[in-house]
C-alpha cells in the first residue's frame, strides 16, 4: 500500500513542477493537462487506499526520512493513512482534479496558465501532506505550504492591487494564527516529548488540566486562522480576488478546512477539554450566524459564497466543538461538493459576464445557462439543507447534536441560521438566473461555459445530490474506528419528527420568501436612496460590521506609524544620535580645549607653572592632613558626635 | 596534509592575496575565482574528513608564540565551526565570482581573500589571542572595501562600523586579560588557550563581570539592540559584495563567539543573565522589524531583517538547551545563506537601475520573471517557511527558548508574523502592480553570472530546509558536549537546574566533574 | 640675630619665586632668560647653605655644575636669540607663535 | 690638613664609563676631522657615527654580559650604576638612534646635514642621555639631561627654518625653567637627607621613616613636574607639538622615542621607592596625570589637520600609556614598559620615516603645514606601496592586532589587569578606541580619497633614497612580524629588570 501513499501525495508535485518548468515559457494547454491528470491519478490511489481502509486493512503508516534531529527532539517526514486522512484524501484529490480540469477551460484566455497550474497543484501538495503527515510538524509543513499557495494564487493577478493586498492580508492573518500553532506545537513537545500524534495523544491521557487546556487554546488559534475564525475572517472575503477555481479548491473545499481537519485530528486532546470545545462550538455557532448575515445584504456572488463558506465552517466547529467529531467531518465533506459546485458555477456566470460579480447587473440568465443554472441551484438547495441532498444529512445533524446535548441556544442560532443560509443562497440564485434580464441593457451577451467543464463539474453534482443517503452509512462505520462514535438520536421520535419537518418547512420557506423578494419583475437595484438601505443594520452588514475598517483604521494604520516613529524618532533619534553624540562630545572637547596651545611661549611656561602649582599646593595639602590628621580626625569626630 | 589543513585554509588566500599584486589587471578575476575555488574546494575536503561522530576538536594545530605569556597558535574545528567555515570559503567564492564590474577591482580581489584569510582565523582559533587578532585584523577589510567602494556616505558609514566595533572588543580584550589572569592564578602558569579555560571553574559574581565584558565586545559585533546602529549605515553604503560578506559570515563572529567563549566559560553568568538578554533579542525581532518595515530602501529593509534575524539566533543561544544552541548555530548557516542571497539580489537590480528605492520599481514581476522567482524564494526562506534553511533554525531555536520562557517565546515567535510583514510589502511594493516607471520597461532579467551564484543559493536553502541532518549531526553531537560542559561546571542552582543535564547517569557525572 | 639654614631656604625660596614670576611675566626673550637664570641661581644659594649645614661638599659641587650648566645655557640661549633676533628683528615672545593648535 | 687620598683604579671601576666614553670621542674626532679638512661631505660622518655608535652598542651588550654574571656595577665613587635598567635604557637608546641617524641621507639635502657639528651634537646627546640612565646621583642626571637637551635644542635649530627657530626657542625657554625645578627638587631631597644618591635618599628616608612627609612631596612635585615636562605629561606637554612641528620629521621621531626611555628610566629610579613606601599622594596624582595625559592628547590629536602634528599628539598619549606602567610599578609592568617602547620605536621610526621620505622643500600649493592629511590622500592610487606601509604603521600605532605596538599594549594592560588596576585598564583600553580615530582618519586620506590634483605621487617619495627606503623597509618588518620577536624580548627585559630589583 505504501506505493499508493506515495504516489497519491507526490503525483501533485510531479505535477506542479512539470507546469513550473514551463512557466517562463509561454501557454501551452499541456501544462494544464499533465497536471489534471497526475492528480487524477493522485485520486485513484487515494481510492484504492480507501479501499483498502473500508475494507479494514490496517493503517498505513510509512516514514520517509529523517527531517530534524536534535537533542530529545526527533521529527520524521512520516505520513499516515488512517480513516481521517483517507477522507481528507479523497476530499482533496477528487475536488481539485475537477477544478484543474474546469480551471484548464476557465484560464483559458490567461497568458500565465502555466504559472496557475504549478501553483494548484502545488497546494494539493501541500494540503495532501497536511493531512497526511503524521505527526504536527509534517502538519505544519503543510500549513504553512497552503498559506504560501494560496498567497501567490490570490495575488495571481499581481498587477491588480487589491489582488496583491488581499494576498498579504490572508498571509499575514494566517501568520498571526500560525504563531499560536507554533505555541501549541511547542507545548505538545515539552509536555509530551514527541511530536508524532500517536505518542502525543496517548502522552496526554496523564496531563494536567491547565496544560492540556493551553494546548487546546493554542492549537484551536491556529485552526482559527485557517479556517477564518472570527476574528480572523477578513481575509476570506477578500480572497476572493484570486481566480474562482482557487476560490473554489482552497477556498471553500479544502484549505479552510483544515481547521476542522486540525480540530477532528485532535479529537483525543479536545475530549479531554470539554469547556474548551464548548467554547469552540460557541465560537463556531456564532460565526455561522455572524457570517451569514453578513451574506445576506452583499452584493458580490463570490463574496456571498464566501461567506456562506464562512457560516458553514462555523456549523462545523460547532459539531466538532459538541465532540461530534465525525459529523464535523461528514459535513466537512459534504460541503466540500456543494460548496466547490456552487463556486464553479459562479465561475460560470462570472465567465459569460466578462467578471461581473453584482446580481444585480444580471437576472434572466437561466435562459442562457441553464445547466449552470440547475447546477447551482441544486448545489443551492443541497447547502440550505433540503432532503435528500448532501446538506440534510450533514448539515441537520449538527442541529440535532446541538438539541441532543441540550445546548439550546447553540441549537436555536444555527436553526436560524439556517434559515438565512437558504435565503442568502437562493437571494443570488434569483438575482442571477431569474427575473427580468438586466444585463443586455448595460452590453453583457453571456454564453454558456465549455461543455468539458460542466462535464468536469457534473461529479460534485451528483455527490452534492447522493452523497448524503448513500455515504452517511459507511462513512460512519469508517471513522468512527478512530473517532468517538456517539450516535445522536433524539430520544423521542415525536420531537425528532417535529424538530426535522419543521427546521424543513422553515428553511422551505425562506427560499420561497427569497425568490418572492428578489424574483420579482421590478426589484429596484439597490441606490443608496431606498429605506432600507439607509437603515443601520442594511449599513452595518454591508460594511461587515465596520471591522475590516476597524483593522485598517486602528490596527494596520497604527502599526504602520508606529513603524516610522521607530524608525526616524527612536532609531535615528536616540539610539544612533546617542553614539554619535558620544564621539561628538569627545571630538568638541579636543576642539574646545586646543586652545591652550596658543602656541604663545608665555602661555605654555604659565601652563607649566600651573601645573607646577597644582601638584605643589596638592602637595602642601596632603602633607599637612598627614601631619595634623589626627586633629583633624578629633574635629570629625566632634562634628560626628 | 590533513594535519595541517586549517593552517593551509588560512593562510593560503593570504599568500595567494600577496600573490595577487603580480597578477595583470585583467587576469584578476580568473585569478581570484580559482583562488576561492581552491579554497572552498579544500574547506570541502575538511568536511569530508571530518568526523561527525566526534563532539570534540579536530585537525588541532598547536604553535607556542609567546610561551612567557601563554599565547600560542592554537587553532581546531568541531562541529560548531565546520560549516561556517565551509560558508565562509563558499561566499568568497561566489561573492568573487558574481563580482559586478567594479573601479580597480585587483584591490578589491585582493581585499577579499586577506578578509577570507580573517575570517577563517576566527573560526578556527582556539586561542584567545589568536582568535582577538583575527577578529579585529577582519575589520580592516571591511573598512577598505566599504569606504574604497561604497555609497555617498561611505566614509562616515566605514569609520563608525570600525570604531564601533574596535571599541567594542578592545574591553573584551580586558575581558580576555583578566580571564587569562585568573587561570594563572589557579594554575601558576599564563594561558589563552581556550580548552584550558573551559577547565576553569569560577566563582559567580567573577563570571558576571567577566561576561559583561565578553559581551559588550559581542554584542557590537552581532549587533544587539542598542548597539546596532553601524549595520544599517554599513549595509547601506557597502558594495554588494561587502553586504553579502558582512551579512553572512562577519555577523556570526559575535553569534559564533557567544557559544565558544560565554556559554561554557561562564554557565552560571549566562543564566543569570539569559531573560535580560532575551529580552534584548525580542526587542532587536519586533522592534527591528517593525524598523525596516518602515524603510524605503530594499536594501535597508535586508539590513535590518539581519538584526532581526540575529535576535532569534541570540534567543537560541541562550536557550542553554541542545536544542535551542544547536538551533541557532543552524540559523546562522541558514542566515548566512538566505541573507547573503538577498543583498546579492539587491545587488542585482541596483546593478541595472543604480538606485535601491522601492518606490522607483514594481511590476518586476513580469518585467524580471526569473529575479522575481528567486526573490520569492529567497523571501519565503526569509520568513520561515517550512522546507526552507530558515525554517529549520528558528523553529528549533524557538521550540529550545520555550523550555525556558513561555511568555517570551510567545513574544519572540512574533518573528513569524512581523516578518512577514515587511517581507511580503517590500515584495509586493517592487515585484506587483503595473510597471509604473519608464526605466523599468525593459530591464534584462538575471544574468548567467548571476545565476551562478545565485542557483547554488537556492538549492542549498531548499536543500538543507528537507534535509538538514548532514549539517545537523555534527552540530549537535558538538553542541551536547558543551552543554554537558556547562552543566558540569555550574555552580549555582539556578544554572544546574536550566542547563539540562544529558548523562544521566550520576555517577559519570560526578567523575567527570572530578576530571575537571 | 644669628642668621641660620631657614634664613638662606626663606631667601632662596623667594629668588625662585621672582625667577618664577619674572619667567611668567616676561614678554621680552632676554629678560625670560635672566628670569631663569635667578630661578637656578636661588639653589645655588641653597645648596651652599645646605651643604655647609650637613657639613659635606655635595651640596657645593652641586652648586657649581649647576652654574656650569646656567652659563652654557646662556651661551645657547643667545645664541638662539641673536638668530632669531637676525630673522625677525625682534625679540618679543608674542611674535612668535606660528605654530598653534 | 688633609691626608693625600690614593684609591686604587681598579675600585674605581672605569670600565663602567666606557660606553658614554665612545660617543664623546667619536664626537671629537668628528669636530677634529672638519678641522682638519673642512667641506668633508654628510656621508663620511653619518658613517663615522654610525660607526662609533656600534662600538657603543656593543660595549653596553659587553656590560650587559658581566651584568648577566655578577649582577649591579657601582664604579667612579658609585656614581655610576650599571644595573639591568642602564643597559636595556642604553640599547634602546643606541639602537634606534642608528636607525634614526643615518635618515638625513635623504634626497633632498637640508642644512642641518651639511655641516659636521650636528653628528658631533648628535653624539654628544647620546652620551649625555646614557650618563643619565646609567647613574643614581642626581648631580649626574642632572648633568646628563642638559647636555642631551643643550645638544637637542641646537639639533632642532639646526633645521634652519623659521618654525625650527621658533620650536628651538620655546624649548630652550621651557627647558630652562625645567632645570630650575629639578634642581629646586634635588635641593629639597639634598636638605631633607643631606644625599644626592637616590638610594641613599631612599634608606635615608626610610630610616627616620618619612617624618616629614610634607617636604619630601614638595620635592617630589618639583621634580614631577621637570620630569612631566621632558616626557611631556599633561599639562606640561605644551612644547611637544610645537617642537616636533618645527623640527624635521626625522628628528622628531628621534625626539619622541630616544630621550623618553632615558627619563622613564630616571623617574622609575626616583618614584618607585617612593609609591612602594607608600607615597599615597603621589600615586594618587600619577594617576590623574596618567589619565589625563592618555585621553586629552588622544582628545586633541582628534582635531588636528597635520599629520605631523597628530603624531605629536599621538607620542604624547602613547608616553602617558607608559608613564602608566611606573604607576603600576610591579615587574611585569616594568617589563611591559621596555617592551611597549622597543615597539613602538620600531612602529614610530617607520611612521616618521614615512613622513621624512615625504617632506619637500616648499609646503604645496594650499597647504599650511608641511604634512596635511591631504597631501596624502588618494595615495593608493598615485603609490599603492607607500600607502600601505603607511597603513600599516597607523594600524599598529591604533594596537590592531598582530602589529608591533598591539603586543606591546596587552602587555601592559594585562599588567594594569593583574595589579588589580581595574579601572585604569579600561581607560587605556578605551583610549586606545579613541586614538583608532585619528589613525584611521589618514588611512581614509590615502585610500578612499581623491588625490590632491597637483600630488602626481613623487612628492610622497620626494625625499625617499635608498637608505631612507631601507630604514622604512626594516621598520615595516620589524612592524609586521613583531610577535615572533616578543617572546624573546619579554625573557630577556625581565630577567633584566628583575634583577635590578625593579
Amino acid at each position: 500500500m505504501e506505493i499508493y501513499l506515495y504516489i497519491a501525495l507526490f503525483a501533485p508535485f510531479v505535477g506542479s513542477m512539470f507546469a513550473a518548468t514551463l512557466g517562463a515559457s509561454k501557454k501551452t494547454t499541456i501544462a494544464g493537462i499533465i497536471p489534471s491528470l497526475l492528480l487524477f491519478v493522485s485520486f485513484v490511489a487515494s481510492s484504492i487506499l480507501l479501499n483498502h481502509i473500508l475494507s479494514g486493512g490496517e493503517v498505513v503508516h510509512v516514514e520517509m526520512m529523517t527531517w530534524m534531529q536534535t537533542g530529545n527532539l526527533y521529527i520524521p517526514f512520516g505520513f499516515v493513512v488512517d480513516q481521517i486522512s483517507v477522507t481528507m484524501m479523497m476530499v482533496v484529490t477528487l475536488v481539485s482534479t475537477i477544478v484543474h480540469v474546469y480551471a484548464i477551460g476557465y484560464m483559458d484566455h490567461d497568458k500565465a496558465f502555466n504559472r496557475f497550474f504549478a501553483w494548484l497543484s502545488a497546494f494539493v501538495f501541500s494540503m495532501m501532506i497536511l493531512v497526511m503527515s503524521d505527526n504536527f510538524a509534517g502538519l505544519f509543513i503543510g500549513w504553512e505550504g497552503v498559506g504560501l499557495c494560496s498567497w501567490a494564487l490570490i495575488g495571481f493577478w499581481y498587477h491588480k492591487e487589491s489582488a496583491t493586498w488581499a494576498a498579504n492580508e490572508a498571509f499575514i492573518m494566517n501568520r498571526i494564527a500560525d504563531l499560536g500553532m507554533l505555541i501549541g506545537i511547542f507545548l505538545v513537545f515539552w509536555n509530551t516529548g514527541t511530536l508524532q500524534y500517536a505518542e502525543a495523544f496517548a502522552a496526554m491521557q496523564f496531563l494536567d488540566q491547565e496544560t492540556l487546556t493551553w494546548m487546546g487554546i493554542f492549537l484551536f488559534i491556529g485552526a482559527m486562522g485557517k479556517s477564518a475564525q472570527f476574528p480572523l475572517h477578513t481575509w476570506l472575503a477578500d480572497a476572493m480576488e484570486g481566480p474562482t477555481p482557487v476560490s473554489a479548491l482552497i477556498h471553500a473545499a479544502t484549505m479552510v478546512t483544515a481547521g476542522v481537519y486540525l480540530v477532528v485530528r485532535s479529537n483525543e486532546l479536545y475530549s479531554l477539554i470539554p469547556h474548551v470545545g464548548l467554547f469552540i462550538a460557541s465560537l463556531g455557532a456564532f460565526v455561522a450566524i455572524f457570517a451569514a448575515s453578513m451574506a445576506l445584504v452583499n452584493r458580490d456572488i463570490k463574496r456571498v459564497i464566501a461567506y456562506s463558506t464562512l457560516s458553514q465552517l462555523g456549523y462545523m466547529f460547532a459539531a466538532a466543538g459538541l465532540g461530534a467529531y465525525w459529523v464535523a467531518l461528514f459535513h466537512l465533506m459534504a460541503h466540500a461538493f456543494f460548496k466547490a459546485l456552487l463556486f464553479l458555477g459562479a465561475g460560470n456566470v462570472m465567465h459569460a459576464m466578462n467578471n461581473e460579480l453584482d446580481p444585480f447587473k444580471m437576472g434572466g440568465l437561466g435562459k442562457t445557462m441553464k445547466t449552470t443554472m440547475i447546477m447551482m441551484t441544486l448545489a443551492s438547495v443541497a447547502l440550505a439543507g433540503i432532503f435528500p441532498l448532501a446538506g440534510f444529512f450533514s448539515k441537520d445533524l449538527i442541529l440535532e447534536v446541538a438539541f441532543v446535548d441540550h445546548h439550546f441556544i447553540i441549537y436555536t442560532v444555527l436553526l436560524f441560521t439556517a434559515g438565512l443560509t437558504a435565503f442568502y443562497s437562493f437571494r443570488i440564485i434569483a438575482l442571477i438566473f431569474h427575473g427580468e434580464d438586466r444585463h443586455t441593457s448595460l452590453g453583457f451577451h453571456p454564453h454558456e461555459a465549455y461543455k468539458f467543464m460542466l462535464v468536469a463539474i457534473s461529479p460534485l453534482l451528483i455527490l452534492a445530490i447522493i452523497a448524503g443517503f448513500t455515504m452517511k452509512g459507511t462513512f460512519f462505520e469508517m471513522v468512527t474506528q478512530l473517532l468517538p462514535a456517539t450516535e445522536y438520536h433524539v430520544h423521542s421520535a415525536l420531537t425528532y419528527w417535529i424538530m426535522t419537518i419543521g427546521t424543513q418547512l422553515f428553511v422551505i420557506l425562506a427560499i420561497f420568501f427569497a425568490y418572492k423578494k428578489y424574483m420579482a419583475s421590478d426589484i429596484k437595484v439597490p441606490d443608496g436612496t431606498s429605506k432600507m438601505e439607509n437603515s443601520f443594520v442594511y449599513k452595518l452588514l454591508i460594511n461587515q460590521y465596520y471591522i475590516p475598517y476597524f483593522y485598517e483604521e486602528y490596527l494596520v494604520k497604527s502599526y504602520r506609524e508606529l513603524s516610522t516613529v521607530f524608525w526616524k524618532q527612536i532609531d535615528q533619534k536616540i539610539v544612533d544620535a546617542t553614539v554619535d553624540g558620544i564621539a561628538g562630545v569627545l571630538y568638541n572637547t579636543g576642539e574646545n580645549t586646543r586652545v591652550m596651545q596658543s602656541g604663545n611661549l608665555s602661555t605654555m611656561l604659565r601652563w607649566v607653572v600651573i601645573g607646577l602649582v597644582t601638584i605643589l599646593s596638592l602637595a602642601v595639602a596632603f602633607g599637612l592632613t598627614v601631619r595634623y590628621l589626627d586633629e583633624i580626625q578629633a574635629i570629625l569626630s566632634g562634628l560626628g558626635a | 596534509m590533513l594535519d595541517n589543513i586549517l593552517s593551509i585554509l588560512i593562510f593560503f588566500p593570504a599568500v595567494a592575496g600577496i600573490f595577487g599584486f603580480m597578477i595583470q589587471k585583467d587576469s584578476m578575476r580568473a585569478y581570484g575565482v580559482s583562488v576561492a575555488t581552491i579554497e572552498f574546494a579544500l574547506s570541502l575536503w575538511l568536511w569530508f574528513s571530518f568526523d561527525s561522530d566526534a563532539s570534540g576538536m579536530q585537525f588541532m594545530e598547536q604553535v607556542p608564540l609567546i610561551e612567557a605569556f601563554g599565547i600560542s597558535y592554537i587553532v581546531g574545528i568541531d562541529g560548531i565551526s565546520l560549516f561556517i567555515v565551509v560558508l565562509a570559503a563558499f561566499f568568497t567564492m561566489i561573492g568573487i565570482a558574481s563580482l559586478s564590474d567594479t573601479k580597480n577591482v585587483k584591490n578589491m580581489i585582493i581585499t577579499l581573500l586577506m578578509l577570507q584569510m580573517t575570517m577563517v582565523g576566527v573560526f578556527v582559533a582556539l586561542d584567545a589571542i589568536l582568535f582577538y587578532v583575527f577578529w579585529e585584523l577582519s575589520l580592516v577589510p571591511m573598512l577598505y572595501i566599504i569606504g574604497a567602494w561604497g555609497g555617498p556616505l561611505r566614509i562616515y558609514a566605514s569609520v563608525k562600523f570600525f570604531l564601533y566595533t574596535f571599541a567594542g572588543s578592545l574591553v573584551m580584550l580586558v575581558g580576555m586579560l583578566f580571564m587569562a589572569y585568573f587561570y594563572y592564578q589557579a594554575t601558576g602558569v599564563w594561558s589563552f588557550a581556550i580548552l584550558d579555560w573551559h577547565r576553569l571553574i569560577l566563582p559567580e559574581n567573577f563570571q558576571l563581570w567577566l561576561f559583561l565584558a565578553f559581551f559588550i565586545g559581542f554584542a557590537v559585533k552581532v549587533p544587539m539592540f542598542p548597539f546596532h546602529t553601524w549595520l544599517p549605515y554599513a549595509h547601506g553604503q557597502a558594495p554588494t559584495i561587502g553586504s553579502v560578506i558582512l551579512a553572512a559570515i562577519l555577523l556570526k563572529m559575535g553569534t559564533y563567539a557567544f557559544i565558544r567563549f560565554s556559554l561554557p566559560l561562564f554557565p552560571d553568568a549566562a543564566t543569570f543573565f539569559m531573560f535580560p538578554i532575551a529580552i534584548l533579542a525580542i526587542i532587536m525581532i519586533v522592534y527591528t522589524a517593525m524598523v525596516a518595515y518602515a524603510q524605503e530602501d530594499i536594501k535597508q529593509v535586508v539590513a535590518y531583517s539581519s538584526v532581526s534575524h540575529m535576535g532569534v539566533i541570540i534567543l537560541g543561544i541562550f536557550a542553554l538547551n541542545v536544542e535551542g544552541i544547536t538551533g541557532s548555530i543552524f540559523l546562522m548557516i541558514a542566515h548566512g545563506v538566505v541573507s547573503g542571497a538577498l543583498f546579492l539580489l539587491v545587488g542585482v537590480i541596483y546593478d541595472r537601475r543604480h538606485t535601491k528605492q522601492m518606490s522607483e520599481f514594481g511590476g518586476l514581476a513580469s518585467v524580471m520573471p526569473r529575479y522575481a522567482t528567486i526573490f520569492g524564494l529567497m523571501l519565503m526562506a526569509s520568513v520561515g517557511m517550512p522546507l526552507t534553511i530558515n525554517f529549520v533554525g528558528e523553529f528549533l531555536s524557538l521550540i529550545g527558548f520555550y523550555q525556558q520562557s513561555h511568555t517570551l517565546t510567545l513574544l519572540a515567535g512574533m518573528a513569524i508574523i512581523v516578518g512577514a510583514i515587511y517581507m511580503l510589502s517590500a515584495y509586493k511594493k517592487m515585484f506587483f502592480g503595473e510597471v509604473t516607471n519608464e526605466k523599468n520597461k525593459n530591464l534584462p532579467d538575471l544574468s548567467k553570472r548571476e545565476l551562478l551564484a545565485l542557483i547554488p543559493l537556492s538549492v542549498i536553502t531548499i536543500w538543507l530546509g528537507i534535509y538538514p541532518k548532514p549539517v545537523l549531526d555534527p552540530i549537535n553531537n558538538s553542541v551536547e558536549s558543551v552543554v554537558q560542559l556547562m552543566h558540569d561546571k555550574s555552580i549555582t542552582d539556578e544554572a544546574k537546574s536550566r542547563i539540562p543535564n544529558l548523562v544521566k547517569d550520576i555517577v559519570i557525572t560526578r567523575t567527570s566533574k572530578e576530571a575537571q | 640675630m644669628e642668621i641660620g639654614l631657614n634664613h638662606y631656604l626663606v631667601l632662596s625660596t623667594i629668588l625662585f619665586a621672582i625667577g618664577l614670576i619674572g619667567v611668567l611675566k616676561r614678554k621680552n626673550l632676554l629678560l625670560l632668560f635672566f628670569a631663569t637664570e635667578i630661578l637656578l641661581n636661588s639653589v645655588n644659594v641653597a645648596f651652599a647653605a645646605i651643604s655647609h649645614y650637613h657639613g659635606d661638599l655635595t651640596g657645593q659641587m652641586f652648586a657649581f655644575f649647576v652654574i656650569a650648566i646656567a652659563a652654557s645655557e646662556v651661551a645657547v640661549g643667545l645664541g638662539l636669540l641673536i638668530v632669531w633676533h637676525k630673522r625677525h628683528s625682534n625679540i618679543d615672545l608674542d611674535q612668535m607663535s606660528s605654530m598653534k593648535g | 690638613m688633609l691626608e693625600p687620598i690614593n684609591i686604587s683604579l681598579e675600585s674605581l671601576n672605569l670600565i663602567t664609563l666606557f660606553p658614554m666614553l665612545v660617543p664623546v670621542i667619536g664626537a671629537l674626532l668628528i669636530i677634529l676631522i672638519d678641522i682638519i679638512k673642512g667641506g668633508l661631505d654628510k656621508t663620511l660622518f653619518v658613517a663615522l657615527s654610525i660607526l662609533f655608535l656600534f662600538i657603543d652598542f656593543n660595549a653596553v651588550l659587553s656590560s650587559a654580559s658581566t651584568f648577566v654574571t655578577d649582577g649591579t656595577v657601582m664604579g667612579v665613587f658609585d656614581m655610576m650604576l650599571i644595573d639591568g635598567l642602564a643597559i636595556l635604557a642604553q640599547l634602546i637608546i643606541v639602537g634606534a638612534s642608528v636607525f634614526f641617524l643615518p635618515l638625513v641621507i635623504s634626497g633632498k639635502s637640508f642644512h642641518e646635514s651639511s655641516t659636521p657639528e650636528y653628528f658631533a651634537l648628535f653624539l654628544f646627546m647620546i652620551a649625555g642621555l646614557q650618563f643619565m640612565v646609567a647613574t643614581d646621583s642626581l648631580i649626574l642626571i642632572f648633568v646628563g639631561l642638559e647636555t642631551s637637551s643643550l645638544a637637542i635644542y641646537t639639533l632642532i635649530a639646526m633645521h634652519n627654518r623659521d618654525k625650527s627657530f621658533e620650536a628651538a626657542v620655546k624649548y630652550f625657554s621651557m627647558g630652562a625653567l625645567a632645570a630650575g625645578f629639578y634642581s629646586f627638587g634635588s635641593m629639597v631631597f639634598y636638605a631633607l637627607t643631606g644625599s644626592v644618591e637616590i638610594n641613599q635618599i631612599a634608606s635615608v628616608l626610610a630610616a627616620n621613616n618619612y617624618a616629614d612627609i610634607g617636604f619630601v612631596l614638595v620635592g617630589t612635585a618639583f621634580m614631577l613636574a621637570a620630569f612631566g615636562f621632558k616626557v611631556a605629561l599633561v599639562p606640561f606637554h605644551t612644547w611637544a607639538p610645537d617642537i616636533y612641528e618645527g623640527s624635521s620629521a626625522a628628528m622628531a621621531g628621534f625626539l619622541s622615542i630616544v630621550p623618553k626611555i632615558a627619563l622613564f628610566v630616571v623617574i622609575m629610579r626616583l618614584f618607585e621607592f617612593l609609591i612602594h613606601s607608600g607615597v599615597i599622594w603621589l600615586e594618587i596624582v600619577l594617576y590623574i596625570i596618567v589619565v589625563l595625559t592618555m585621553t586629552m592628547s588622544n582628545m586633541w590629536a582628534l582635531v588636528q589637520t597635520d599629520v605631523k602634528r597628530m603624531l605629536a599628539y599621538s607620542s604624547i598619549s602613547h608616553a602617558g600609556f607608559v608613564m602608566a606602567a611606573i604607576l603600576i610599578g610591579t615587574t611585569q609592568s616594568n617589563t611591559a614598559l621596555f617592551l611597549y617602547w622597543i615597539l613602538f620605536s620600531a612602529t614610530n621610526l617607520g611612521a616618521f620615516g614615512m613622513l621624512w621620505m615625504s617632506r619637500q622643500k616648499e609646503l604645496l600649493a594650499g597647504q599650511s603645514s608641511d604634512h596635511s592629511y591631504e597631501k596624502f590622500s588618494g595615495m593608493i592610487q598615485t603609490n599603492p606601496v607607500a600607502a600601505m606601509i603607511m597603513g600599516l604603521f597607523m594600524l599598529s600605532l591604533a594596537g590592531l592586532p598582530p602589529f608591533a605596538l598591539f603586543w606591546g599594549k596587552l602587555y601592559l594592560i594585562s599588567s594594569a589587569v593583574t595589579a588589580g588596576y581595574t579601572v585604569l585598564a579600561l581607560v587605556m583600553a578605551l583610549n586606545s578606541a579613541i586614538a583608532g580615530y585619528y589613525y584611521i582618519k589618514l588611512i581614509v586620506y590615502m585610500f578612499m580619497k581623491e588625490p590632491l590634483e597637483q600630488n602626481d605621487g613623487t612628492i610622497i617619495v620626494g625625499n625617499s633614497s635608498l637608505v631612507v627606503k631601507s630604514i622604512i623597509g626594516f621598520a615595516t618588518i620589524g612592524t609586521i612580524f613583531a610577535i615572533f620577536a616578543v617572546s624573546p624580548l619579554l625573557e630577556f627585559i625581565t630577567a633584566f629588570v628583575y634583577n635590578s630589583g625593579y
